[in-house]
């Protein structure tokens, strides 16, 4: 696929984020215990081949860049094509952009590109993807556009969600955003396939009509002209638009087989990466149920959690049902249940913390609990 | 090529045969160690956390493997586009290749390798030691005492000393006799093999020892003797920490052991001293509901179902339900299924445990019990000793 | 110098400029045929030794960041330090930060450096320079900070200069920042080598004081209670404060002796690799007095002019004290005097353009005159 | 190791004894071409152009020099984790290490490091040729023709045809006999030296060749014929374009000359298809109020003072007031002083050429003139021919 170019939106909605998105895009918030969820669409991309992605960006961008860095972890740091990552440009836009004119400001990134078509998506759907498929079945079908779809939203329902109405041969003829009342079943999981002169047609008309929102805008007023296609995914989603849905399919991976389909199917989840020792548990951990990362000290009981890279876990300290983030450190006999702990965090020995299932607790970065 | 202080030799040449089955398909300094690493990660990362920049690797034996483990030195950043890693196997010459005859002789056919950096000094390191060590306090030791060479020594246990190459130094750290494996020793101080050279100096001792057909052209029988005699000013800078020579399968068993426990000789975990690995792509390892890992060191990329105590599982191992692994170094990507025992032994790479396997001695014991690597291990069988896919009982 | 980090603040007054800082801070724009700005201060920092190098940027940084990739060709893409571009991060900042908050906001990137020592600059001061020399006299001083300035204020006076008062013994005893009338001759070159932690603990005084200019502000409140010195810099200085300095500093690179200095003294300046192939002059090609760099095409005459990679001069073309960036085209037969094209102009056939020496013609990017 | 479809092998073993004084110090791939450029450049700029990122060089006459240019690769974009470019020395083995014989048994010999790869396709190149060429498109041709080789091939004058080796082939490309320099050549289209075989089949010929004892381990004489009257269905891939084997000083010189003028056949200025190189950091070049330049190519760090036409410089170089450069090749950091006149000659690099020097025939000629590197010409000297520092009149 080094005929197709890979963009990824970073101009995301993320408003029911709490502290996790504070000071970063959705794309940079720590999941499944090594990675950010940029990695899943990135690794997706790469492993079909694509060798030019470029990552647009809006604010809150110095955590990304510092996971990216030059793209050599994920083999894109190259004199031709490779990552880019594309700032707002220039001082005199307007604050709060719609995602049309953040790609509208870099056409000459997509200009120079050597690739004929576009690989465009978001950061929330999180799964483990095959896009050299989906290339075949958009020349197959001759679209024009194709947008990958998932039958039976996962999880319940939960408003935040972009719908397709399609005919029997997969011919899309309606798009919903954000529905309070679902009329359809198929989750656009906002990934396109289309072509490059196409897409700069389609932004370039949509800014001189003053449109801004890629999908009610542009898409939906073209639906008519143009031949756009769903492409049925049937793999695992995890679709991470709250709080409630990160927490949701965090503790999913502690499926082995969701795990298993997630991290090696189609081609393996790059991530930056960290040296980091292995995991050491001491004689008093008792850990069960648990996904650990790297460089983990564990002396305590640690249950049905995810541990990120580095945290340590005091004697006598209980974890459950709860998600650490990197170089979290909990003394000991701390208990923790629905808590999730962002980058950073300092608890010192006897705390106890709880969430509820449907509410975790989030503790922001750098947090010190004395 | 821009001009360097200091380029360090790695000596990787060994096959190692002490390490029998595990170096059938790679050099001694390629072996795994401590979850995650390769032994020579160890001297590689010591540079790299010391600023020195230009590597060579001496080796002969399975160049390819190290060649693909090292690759273009990125794990190390020694991926430089002046200096930077070299794996460096014997090449032939217009007058017809040779092996490496010895320590000295290696470092000898690479003059031209060193000289292109037009060095002042040359750090002679050695690709199979266990340890953490600053090379510029070093380099600086050796700068303030104007030697001629230094010499890098750990203090032993007198009652090993006899075992080492002992150095006798006066009180200015002067070295007045070296005596290898002495039956009486006069000191406690053994040379972990770390030299640094005063280039030109050495270039011409190398020259000199290549014209003696009686020298067996090594740094610790003939070229540094030779330097003593000549009254060369040498001293001896005393090292202090974890150092360990991992050169047999006992010695490597016990250094893996040593990373266990409260308050380990060596740290892993210092961010301020790195080692760096090549990290394969794995997910956060797995701790299933009925796992029980105690005092233990797991990579990403393992699940475990069953029992691990003092243990070192690599990346990618996986333990079935009901297999209790004790005392174990578990290279990467075995594979030991359900009802397996493992007690005191250490598994080669990509190896099948079938189901209800015992393998090693079955009370605490003395005896290591080694299992090659890509071997198919059936349903039952019961191992003890260095095995290496004959029939098994 | 490895225990000596960088930075470089592209928080720069650049309001004379006109068009060449329109989308760019003033350490991104085109300067000597094939660098930017930056690339000097960077040069001279990676030159001593220095493998840690902070560039804080505020806006329009998209350039800089192409320029600069993974710091490769600074040979700074290193996995320990290394060179980090850190924007303004957070989305609730003021929109016009002074250069202290800037630092302020990253004091976490100070405190995770492993160095103790900081060189600090801005990039509009052009020159060679040996920071190891200033870091001895720093020492032999025993100075909490030294400023390198220089006595003599190169070219006219031009109002926006930083002057630093003495004592015969080099200590720094007032500064005066962008007076009407100059009541020193030593200008202060905006680089500074201090203690790492008396620069981390002078920033969070002046934040908490409501303080926010670095020199106005902090400097001067603390010059009596600090050992604050002046290192004399011998060498050739091009200080870069407006369009006119900006021409006249490129001209002078025409005088061999200056250009030698400036691109060989203490070491050599680093910029992007570009692959491009020699220069070609054909065969009615003139070209007199002139700086050019590579994968130019030249088939008209050029004189006392500065021509960037890329440029092409058409058939009886007179390019006369002009400075042409990169991949510019010039048409058959134009004439220019005094002119400055930014990238990627295309001039066709026949145009005449003239600026006057004082007040040279500056014609946008991407400019087309057909 | 992941799996690549395609590794390229380059050839760069020649001493290129034909480029004399030019190679004292580096292998003929390594000699500079075109005002900025290494022979090589070419092979692996085609090679990163075309998507083929594993590549080895083979090479055996100062590897070192290689090695230094080369690096790790980066600036060709090679510095790859996984595959990127190699440079394979011959090495020792077990058995005593030994010269590469012929092309064949250069490559036989590395058959460990293209298996690591695991590759469907080998691409055989010489290092010693300048052209563009996609061996993507080459690469598809072989596929679409199902062929177990694939040999690129030229049309050349008909009057020429008798000094190649010469490809007769039916209106499917099959290729249907190969004549090396037939006296009566059937076709003008000539060998251009670029294969591509199916792995599995020419490791089995490599097996076989290197099996007989008569064989002179050569691809053009030895295995490609083997191949044809063996019955392997093999294509001729028709390449249109400029394309020069540089092997000699004058086809050298000429092929630096073809890149003068308003249209040359080889087109540097390809955004599309660039020429990587590694690039000096040097300053742009100056051309000072006395300089006069015409039809020529010059490179960064250049200053000039006099007058040159029809030449190409390299970066570095220094022209003197007065000095007259005429139909040559200067290469890297030459100085030449006041008042020289120099006609159809190559000056090798770092030369110095004092006040008043005449190199080459005074009149316009025939005959090229080439002075060797790193000599310093005295004043007044007259020099034609080959030189490389014997007394001067």
């Amino acid at each position: 696929m080094s005929e197709v170019m890979g963009v990824i939106n970073l101009a995301e909605p993320m408003d029911n984020m709490q502290y996790l998105t504070e000071h970063r895009p959705l794309g940079a918030v720590p999941f499944g215990g090594r990675y950010r969820l940029v990695d899943f669409t990135l690794s997706n991309m790469i492993n079909a081949g694509i060798q030019n992605v470029g990552i647009f960006v809006q604010d809150r961008y110095r955590a990304l860049m510092d996971h990216l860095g030059s793209g050599k972890d994920w083999g894109l740091d190259r004199l031709r094509d490779g990552l880019f990552i594309l700032p707002p440009d220039g001082h005199h836009h307007s604050l709060n952009p719609g995602d049309i004119e953040l790609l509208h400001r870099h056409l000459d990134y997509f200009e120079k590109s050597r690739q004929d078509t576009v690989v465009m998506t978001g950061t929330s759907m999180i799964c483990n993807l095959d896009f050299k498929e989906v290339l075949a079945y958009h020349k197959e079908k001759d679209a024009e556009i194709t947008i990958v779809y998932k039958t039976g939203v996962p999880g319940p329902y939960e408003g935040l969600c972009t719908l397709l109405d399609l005919t029997s041969d997969q011919r899309v003829t309606g798009i919903e955003v954000d529905p309070v009342i679902p009329r359809s079943r198929n989750l656009s999981m906002q990934m396109y396939i289309m072509d490059k002169g196409l897409l700069m047609e389609l932004l370039d008309q949509s800014v001189s009509r003053g449109e801004t929102d890629w999908v009610k805008d542009c898409l939906n007023r073209n639906l008519g002209q143009l031949r756009v296609f769903g492409y049925p995914f049937k793999g695992y989603l995890g679709k991470i638009a709250s709080l409630q849905s990160y927490y949701r399919t965090t503790m999913e991976l502690l499926h082995p087989t969701i795990s298993r389909e997630l991290f090696f199917h189609a081609g393996l989840i790059y991530t930056k990466v960290k040296n980091e020792p292995p995991t050491k548990y001491h004689e008093s951990a008792n850990v069960k149920t648990s996904l650990i990362a790297n460089g983990c000290v564990v002396e305590g009981t640690v249950e049905n959690s995810v541990l990120f890279r580095g945290v340590k876990v005091g004697k006598g300290a209980h974890v459950k049902n709860s998600v650490l983030m990197q170089r979290s450190i909990i003394g000991e006999n701390c208990q923790f249940e629905h808590v999730i702990l962002d980058k950073d965090v300092l608890v010192s020995s006897g705390k106890h913390l709880m969430g509820a299932p449907e509410y975790p607790l989030v503790i922001r970065k750098k947090t010190v609990l004395s | 090529m821009p001009k360097k202080e200091c380029v360090a030799m790695i000596l990787a040449g060994g096959q190692g045969s002490r390490l029998s089955v595990l170096t059938k398909r790679v050099a001694k300094p390629a072996v795994p160690f401590g979850g995650k690493y390769r032994i020579i990660d160890f001297a590689l990362s010591n540079c790299t956390n010391s600023g020195i920049d230009t590597v060579g690797v001496l080796t002969q034996y399975q160049p390819l493997a190290l060649n693909a483990y090292i690759g273009i030195g990125s794990s190390w950043d020694l991926d430089r586009r002046s200096g930077g890693v070299s794996i460096l196997p014997p090449f032939v010459r217009a007058r017809g290749g040779e092996w490496y005859k010895g320590t000295a002789n290696a470092v000898y056919q690479n003059i031209d390798f060193i000289e292109t950096y037009k060095p002042e000094y040359v750090l002679i390191l050695s690709g199979d030691h266990i340890y953490k060590m600053d090379y510029a306090k070093m380099l600086d030791f050796h700068k303030e005492h104007q030697a001629s060479a230094t010499i890098g020594v750990i203090e032993v246990p007198w009652d090993e000393a006899s075992r080492f190459g002992i150095m006798n130094v006066d009180e200015d750290h002067l070295i007045t006799a070296f005596e290898e494996k002495p039956p009486k020793p006069k000191s406690n101080l053994a040379s972990m093999g770390i030299y640094i050279f005063n280039w030109p100096l050495l270039r011409d001792y190398l020259l000199d020892d290549e014209n003696d057909s009686d020298s067996s052209n090594d740094f610790g029988k003939d070229v540094i003797p030779r330097m003593l005699s000549n009254g060369e000013p040498m001293v001896a800078y005393p090292f202090q920490g974890y150092w360990k020579d991992v050169g047999t399968l006992d010695s490597l068993w016990e250094a893996n052991m040593d990373l266990l426990g409260d308050d380990p000789g060596l740290d892993l975990n210092d961010r301020r001293w790195r080692v760096y690995s090549v990290n394969p792509t794995q997910p956060p390892q797995f701790l299933a509901h009925s796992a029980e890992v105690h005092n233990s060191l797991i990579n990403e990329g393992c699940i475990v179902y069953g029992q691990v105590e003092r243990s070192v599982l690599f990346p990618g191992v996986r333990i079935g339900i009901n297999s209790t692994i004790l005392d174990s170094v578990i290279m990467p990507n075995v594979h030991i299924a359900e009802n397996v025992t493992i007690r005191k032994a250490i598994i080669g790479n990509d190896t099948i445990i079938s189901d209800g396997a015992v393998i090693g001695e079955a009370t605490p014991s003395e005896q290591l019990t080694v299992v090659g690597e890509e071997l198919i291990i059936p349903a039952h069988s019961k191992i003890t000793g260095i095995y290496d896919g004959e029939a098994v009982t």
